[in-house]
């Protein structure tokens, strides 16, 4: 009778279309298994999947008193906090759409989103949103309420519409006690809601331009989750930690969609400050990370074992090259000898165990990096030591997934084969367009650029060159409009050049040029932790950022790094033309504020190029110095005006015999 | 290296607050005690060396367990009340002398010969009731003063029991013996069976002393040992403080001086207890760490077992030297080692087991 | 913020008259001052006024010579300093005094000694009604914890601590004795702006929302002029000048006690 | 009860073996008043002099030097033996430990007792050696108004005379030397005094051989009264009460701290011990210099300290 009642259970699933209907789903079948955790005073307070139903349904009924029909947007602003998820829940139980920003987002920034997306109501998390909020809607006026989570600093506000969630909750509650058709109401929403709904919208922080608002339906949503989730066998024993920005689709789709599709247990850390504590705690089993976290971690690890005691030190570089031979093909389960593997094991033992446990690694089955190319070098060193990471390659128009690679087919090169259900095919220029699931509605209110994005066959544009290598499996060279051809011919891909460089734990970010140019050149921002480490350690003592970044000593060892690069870049066929001639160091670094770096810290190019137009011009007309002048933004908002004159340096390249014997 | 934290997390404060809040120390702990209490008595039932040895278990675990016993009690007042105190031996006595009484029967107070158990508690009660009376100059005499203040009830007890006929209810030689051990019945005699006596005292008062350090009352100590004007200001009683370390402390110094005579020595002379052995005590916590319970087991084994190594190293060498030259001999290594343990690690064995700790935690990082 | 409290508060605490002195040093001589229910009252003046002593005479760890001091209605020569514990004072120094070998946490904890009610025999066990207690107060200190925004240093042992963030956690362990009045030791000095700034938000916080009376000595005078109601101004031991901050700041004989001019 | 004779006499000797406890006491004082810290090992620092000087007087006079000539030798010996221990303890045990707390401080000198006495008795031997510095008899005075007059050893005046030199040696030394004065300042600050430019580790040395010349004093006082011996180092402990009767910090607070010691044990012994049974004098002292301390916490000629917060 169990079986045939599970059998039901499983045969309902199929049909569930929306995450409320999910989530009612895991409230019947797993109601006591945790849902959501949050280390909040301390400890972790756990909600089980019929707490959380509840909880949901309460907030539903309040949104529904304010006035929030079918089809409304409700804004959500804030760190990773269960009430900002449920209250995402909620609205989808309404039948509105819920509208993740990004909680540092300047105002003007936050301004142009909830403009075009007209939100009835913002859900954030505490004074300092809040005080945001307000401000923008003096001169918006569409929001009607503001709901806050953490009420430190707000009491003395006297705005009506400010309203507290925990309020709001209790109110519901009195409510469902008194009238059980309140209650019934809610669940006939639910029911009312289709797959075809807008589920959620996501604002791209895009390369160029303006937002775009994505959005994905509800049964695109579902759909993607449920087809990767099986993907990766998630089941409801998983754990993860939801530290990501929540309007970036990789936040919801790896912490909401899946917790909901595959019934595990998201848990959301105390503060920023404790993330790194709170990872450890919970172990995840399965993790998501943009390639520059995985980056700042291996820095912040080197620089570790830098500390250490000479044997230590000995060991680590030992069991690291050991893992370097053997490591990604005990994980990809190749035929090891048998001596290698117990040299491993002890590896395991000594090092790769302990410095996964540290790092709150040791749990964990799938760990995922996508939103920009890894270094290959960074990518091995992670699968070595054992840790099952792999490369997605996704976008928002996608919910996320395009193509992911397989356990025991990892290839660092590529980006892997076709995520299930996903057609992918190669346009005559090179650009990648794709087919899924998941694959977004339009975007919101600009039918133009929907159509420029998407082909009247319905493929998504992702405006990436990629080619499919021999095993079938993507392989993304750039943007497809920045690949770009030297005067003498040779093809100059920079993102593939800017991420060989930033695999040196000195560099944190470069900039490549050199298309319609004779030569490749670079602007490179040295990694203020790494370099001001070797300061120390070399007795340099330094002012400043732009101090530290002046040093000549620091420029030989950038010099270095940039020489070894041009090496490895020789050994590439396609890519041997490119090597970087000249170079400089960037004064202070790029800055999100400052317009240099999306939201989700990649570079803008072309905003760059324009910016420092003095300094690019330096690169190539062969003078040592350049001058520029620049507005800044400070930490506290206000702007200002920083110049500099900064050195152009030369990096050998690779000469062509190399080259040739390469090819 | 060994510890596998990931994973490891709180959802209640309960947990939180555990004594061993990491699951691999747990296991660890729970390992050592299962070896303790099954294991060693295994090994010693079926003569597996060392473990067979008479020796080992009466002449070096029990006296270790007894003396670590009573250095929680001198940790309780010097490391986490940080009232330094010269007179534990003292104490010590007056646990034993009044276990003693009790289980002898007092005829001039109509009391009938005690249990065992209940003699050794009431002595630990004595000795409690004493350490509050020597503890009220603690108020306002403070550090140094305090210290040597402290040597008063040393040297008054020693005198006390040496010259007073009556706590040695007029054994002509001075010396008494202690009546045969019974507890609930059970006699307890051969040296596994005292063994396992002092263990199970040694856990029981190590647990509640672990528990009272690191609830209100504890908390109250160490406000009064870190900054003591502080403390008052913000309401903690310096009276009720310092007298309740002070009773809590002699009271386990006190059961463990009774244990110390009726199980360890069986019978004793005011001698047992004098000022080297205060010093003894004191050294055990400062040598193992002041403030920790780990440390007050330590120092214990370490300021034991040295000269006993000391005085066995020679001969294990196979160096032919006059007994007279090698007492000296003992004499100077040991100061040495105690200048050199207090200039490498003031804090104590504890403190480098807690940076061990922390090492294999961290690692393979150095920090 | 600046607005003026509506009724004229009762006055929570009174000292009329006080005189201290140190062998023949005088330290306070005839100072009269009241701290009224609920208001941010700030005492200021030169180094060595006397600011430091008379919150040393107000939580009873001096003992005036001469004068009384009236706290809640009852009036008396000096104050015990459990007494006034006892009563409702907390207090914050001038030179952290925290507990140098516990933890943030237990440091805070040790503000609620004198509400925990638990005898010596369930902390031995640290079970029921013990346990219980215990988790009640950590529970209580994991809001102060969470509203001074320390997580991060929960289990910290305070020595290690930098300086800003033990001024923190000695005000977390004062309003952990849920005090009616705290005395506030220069909660500032030796803070960057952005400290200060914190410190300014968690005072006007604590005294808004809990309506705790506050009496803080402090040095910068902008933040002094932002959040206090009252202020009284002290010289050589002698009051100079007391009312609201904008009276006060335009006082001659203010100006010239912080230019120093001769008298 | 022999009368008010017999009182005066009690008294009397009891104030004279008081002097001999100061002399004990003078070596802790010195060095807790320049370095803070509680120098427990002064007990062996007084048996390793008095051995030193015993066997070297009795190595000189069986090399036959005439006695007044082989007692220089030995002094100035002993005076060099207590010299390198000074260099020693303060090369290798406190100078390593300066600004700790005073408990390890503390524990550290009970660790140099330790290694002092081992040393001793292993360069000098462990057994009793008589040693005859000064005369043993005694005087009778006043026969002439009580019954038997006044029996006064002139050994306990000997040291009465040595202890008052001593003294005066010690307060000209504090207030006319450089080194002196320079020791006050290092006793209320070391950082100041460190700022100032006076090495700390000469003046812990000058300090440190000064108490050994203060224990080679008693050592030859009491070495007379009792012979040479490992006991001697008991001393110590006799001298604790002294030391806080008086007060940590002060010379003369050691001498008033001796005569009342000496006095109140004597009689306390005759008068007192006679209802509560004999062998007081073991904690008398100790208990007299408890109630002492609940009057005034910081000893009679202690500092008293302002706290302040």
């Amino acid at each position: 009778m169990a079986n045939s009642e599970a059998r039901n259970a499983a045969a309902a699933y199929a049909d569930f279309d929306t995450f409320p209907k999910h989530l009612r789903h895991h409230a019947r079948i797993r109601a006591q298994r945790p849902a959501v955790r949050q280390k909040d005073r301390g400890i972790w307070r756990t909600w089980t999947w019929s707490q959380v139903e509840e909880i949901v349904l309460c907030l539903a009924h309040a949104f529904r008193k304010l006035g929030i029909e079918r089809g409304d947007r409700i804004a959500i602003a804030g760190a990773n906090r269960p009430k900002l998820y449920w209250s995402m829940t909620a609205a989808q139980a309404l039948g509105a759409v819920p509208v993740p920003v990004y909680a540092d987002a300047v105002a003007a920034e936050l301004t142009a989103i909830l403009e075009n997306a007209g939100v009835k109501i913002a859900v954030v998390q505490d004074q300092e949103q809040v005080d945001k909020f307000l401000e923008i809607n003096e001169s918006l006026g569409c929001i009607q309420h503001i709901l806050f989570d953490e009420k430190r600093g707000l009491s003395d506000y006297a705005q009506e519409n400010l309203l507290d969630i925990d309020t709001l909750l209790d109110a519901a509650r009195a409510d469902f006690a008194r009238d059980p058709d309140a209650r019934a109401a809610i669940l006939r929403e639910i029911d009312a809601g289709t797959g075809s709904e807008i589920s959620v919208m996501l604002y791209t922080s895009g390369t160029t331009g303006r937002s775009k608002g994505v959005m994905l339906s509800a049964l695109g949503c579902v759909s993607a989750a449920r087809d990767t989730a099986g993907f990766d066998n998630l089941s409801d024993r998983d754990e993860e930690l939801a530290y990501l920005p929540l309007a970036w689709v990789g936040d919801h789709y790896m912490n909401y969609a899946q917790s909901y599709v595959a019934g595990f247990c998201m848990a959301c850390p105390e503060s920023p400050e404790t993330a790194q504590q709170d990872l450890r705690e919970i172990g995840p089993t399965f993790y998501f990370a943009p390639p520059r976290v995985f980056e700042g971690l291996l820095t912040r690890v080197m620089i570790r074992m830098e500390d250490a005691g000479a044997i230590k030190r000995w060991m680590f570089r030992h069991f690291i090259g050991v893992a370097k031979n053997w490591g990604e093909k005990i994980l990809n389960r190749k035929s090891v000898p048998l001596l290698a593997r117990a040299h491993y094991a002890l590896g395991e033992r000594l090092v790769y165990g302990p410095l996964k446990n540290v790092l709150g690694f040791s749990r964990i089955r799938v760990a995922y990096t996508a939103g920009e190319a890894i270094g290959g070098d960074l990518f091995a060193f992670y699968r070595s030591i054992g840790l099952n990471l792999k490369q997605l390659y996704g976008q928002t128009e996608a919910f996320l997934y395009v193509t992911c690679h397989k356990d025991g087919a990892v290839n660092v090169e590529t980006v892997g084969p076709p995520a299930p259900n996903v057609t992918i095919r190669i346009s005559d220029e090179g650009e990648v367009q794709f087919k899924s699931p998941g694959r977004f509605v339009s975007y919101y209110k600009d039918e133009a650029r929907t159509a420029e994005t998407v082909t009247p066959d319905g493929f998504v544009r992702t405006g990436d060159a990629g080619i499919f290598d021999a095993a079938g499996q993507l392989r993304i060279i750039d943007r497809a409009k920045d690949v770009g051809k030297l005067l003498n011919g040779g093809l100059l891909a920079p993102k593939f050049i800017e991420n060989k460089l930033k695999f040196h734990s000195a560099i944190r970010e470069a900039v490549v040029f050199g298309g319609g140019r004779e030569y490749a050149a670079a602007m490179i921002n040295i990694d203020l932790t790494a370099v001001g480490n070797w300061a120390e350690r070399h007795n340099i003592s330094y002012g400043s950022y732009q101090e530290l970044a002046a040093h000549p000593g620091v420029y030989e060892m950038i010099q270095k790094n940039i020489e070894s690069v041009n090496e490895a870049l020789a050994r590439e066929p396609m890519m041997a033309d490119a090597q970087i001639k000249r170079f400089l160091i960037l004064h202070k670094e790029l800055d999100a504020d400052d317009g240099e770096l999306t939201r989700t810290q990649k570079v803008r190019r072309s905003f760059v190029a324009e910016r420092y137009r003095p300094l690019v011009e330096g690169l190539y007309d062969g003078s040592a110095e350049a001058d520029i002048a620049t507005d800044v933004t400070f930490e506290d908002g206000r702007t200002g005006r920083v110049s500099a004159r900064l050195r152009i340096s030369g990096a050998k390249t690779v000469p062509p015999a190399a080259k040739e014997r390469a090819a | 290296m060994f510890y596998r934290e990931a994973g490891q997390f709180k959802t209640s404060y309960a947990a939180d607050m555990a004594i061993f809040p990491i699951r691999q120390d747990r296991i660890a702990m729970l390992l050592l005690l299962a070896f303790a209490f099954a294991g060693v008595p295994l090994l010693a039932a079926f003569h597996v060396p060392p473990f067979n040895s008479e020796y080992l278990l009466r002449a070096i675990i029990l006296p270790f367990l007894i003396l670590s016993l009573a250095a929680i009690g001198v940790n309780v007042l010097i490391g986490y009340c940080g009232q330094v105190s010269l007179g534990s031996g003292a104490f010590m006595a007056i646990g034993a002398y009044s276990a003693y009484k009790f289980n002898t029967g007092i005829p001039g107070l109509w009391l009938p010969p005690l249990p065992t158990l209940a003699s050794i508690l009431l002595g630990g009660l004595m000795a409690s009731i004493a350490g509050i009376v020597f503890g009220i100059p603690s108020l306002r005499i403070k550090g140094l003063y305090l210290s040597v203040a402290t040597l008063a009830a040393q040297f008054f007890f020693d005198w006390l029991f040496l010259r007073v006929k009556w706590f040695t209810n007029y054994a002509p030689s001075g010396s008494v013996s202690a009546p045969e051990l019974s507890f609930f019945g059970l006699t307890v005699a051969s040296p596994v069976e005292k063994y396992l006596l002092a263990l199970t005292f040694v856990c029981v008062f190590a647990l509640g002393a672990k528990n009272l350090a690191r609830g209100n009352l504890g908390r109250q100590w160490m406000a009064i040992r870190d900054m003591d004007i502080a403390a008052e200001l913000i309401g903690i009683r310096p009276l009720a403080a310092k007298l309740s370390a002070f009773a809590v402390s002699s009271f386990i110094i006190g059961v463990a001086g009774a244990l110390w005579a009726f199980v360890y020595l069986g019978s004793w002379e005011p001698l047992a207890f004098n000022i080297d052995r205060s010093l003894q005590l004191l050294f055990m916590v400062i040598i193992g760490g002041l403030g920790t319970i780990l440390g007050s087991f330590l120092g214990a084994a370490f300021i034991l077992l040295l000269p006993i190594a000391l005085s066995q190293l020679p001969a294990a060498v196979g160096l032919k030297i006059s007994t007279a030259t090698i007492t000296h001999l003992e004499f100077i290594i040991f100061g040495s080692l105690i200048c050199f343990l207090l200039i490498k690690e003031p804090l104590g064995f504890a403190r480098l087991w807690q940076i061990g700790k922390e090492k294999l935690r961290l690692w393979p990082f150095p920090y | 913020m600046s607005e003026p409290k509506s009724a004229p508060a009762e006055a929570l605490l009174s000292l009329e008259n006080i005189s201290l002195s140190f062998g023949g040093l005088k330290a306070v001589s005839d100072v009269s001052f009241d701290i009224r229910k609920g208001e941010i009252r700030a005492i200021i003046g030169p180094n060595g006024a006397g600011k430091t002593s008379m919150l040393n005479c107000i939580n009873g760890f001096y003992h005036p010579q001469q004068g009384r001091i009236t706290f809640k209605g009852r009036t008396r020569k000096s104050m015990r300093p459990h007494e006034a514990a006892r009563g409702g004072i907390a207090r914050t120094f001038q030179n952290v005094a925290l507990f140098k070998g516990m933890t943030t946490l237990d440091n805070i904890m040790t503000g609620r000694a004198l509400r925990m009610k638990r005898g010596v025999l369930w902390q031995l066990l640290r079970a029921g009604p013990a346990l219980r207690e215990e988790i009640e107060h950590r529970r209580f200190c994991e809001e102060i914890i969470d509203f001074l925004e320390i997580e991060h240093i929960r289990k910290t042992p305070v020595g290690k601590l930098p300086y800003g963030l033990q001024k923190r956690v000695e005000l977390g362990r004062a309003l952990a004795m849920e005090p009616d009045l705290l005395l506030l030791d220069e909660p500032m000095a030796g803070m960057n702006l952005e400290e200060k700034q914190d410190m300014s938000r968690f005072i006007l916080d604590v005294n808004r929302r809990d309506g705790t009376t506050i009496a803080l000595i402090e040095h910068d005078m902008g933040v002094v002029m932002d959040i206090s109601d009252r202020v009284v101004v002290l010289e050589y031991g002698r009051k100079i000048a007391d009312g609201v901050p904008a009276d006060v700041q335009g006082n001659q004989k203010v100006i010239d006690a912080y230019l120093g001019v001769p008298r | 009860m022999a009368g008010f004779g017999s009182f005066l006499e009690v008294l009397i000797s009891g104030l004279l073996a008081g002097v001999l406890y100061s002399l004990v006491a003078l070596g802790y004082v010195l060095i807790y008043k320049a370095s803070g810290v509680f120098n427990y090992s002064q007990g062996a620092m007084v048996l390793l002099a008095g051995l030193a000087l015993v066997r070297a007087l009795g190595f000189f006079e069986s090399q036959g030097i005439p006695y007044a000539a082989a007692l220089v030798l030995a002094l100035l010996f002993a005076a060099a033996v207590m010299a390198l221990t000074a260099w020693i303890i303060e090369r290798f045990i406190l100078g390593p430990l300066v600004n700790q707390n005073e408990l390890t401080l503390f524990m550290s000198t009970i660790g140099a007792a330790f290694i002092l006495e081992g040393v001793a008795q292993m360069a000098f031997g462990s057994e009793v050696y008589p040693l005859r510095m000064f005369p043993k008899d005694a005087w009778i005075l006043g026969e002439a108004y009580f019954p038997g007059g006044i029996l006064i050893n002139k050994l306990d005046i000997w040291g009465g005379v040595i202890a008052a030199v001593l003294v005066a040696a010690i307060a000209l030394f504090f207030q006319r030397t450089k080194t002196g004065r320079a020791l006050r300042a290092v006793a209320d600050d070391h950082l100041a005094a460190q700022s100032v430019g006076i090495p700390i580790s000469w003046i812990w040395f000058v300090v440190w051989f000064a108490a050994g010349l203060v224990a080679l004093a008693a050592a030859s006082v009491w070495g007379t009264k009792l012979g040479v011996q490992f006991s001697i180092t008991f001393l110590a402990l006799k001298a604790l009460p002294v030391l806080i009767i008086g007060g940590f910090t002060s010379v003369p607070g050691a001498i008033a701290g001796g005569l009342i010691v000496g006095a109140g044990e004597k009689l306390a012994e005759i008068y007192l011990g006679a209802l509560i049974g004999g062998g007081i004098e073991y904690w008398f002292a100790y208990v007299l210099a408890l109630s002492v301390l609940m009057v005034r916490p910081q000893g009679l000629f202690g500092e008293r300290l302002i706290e302040r917060i």
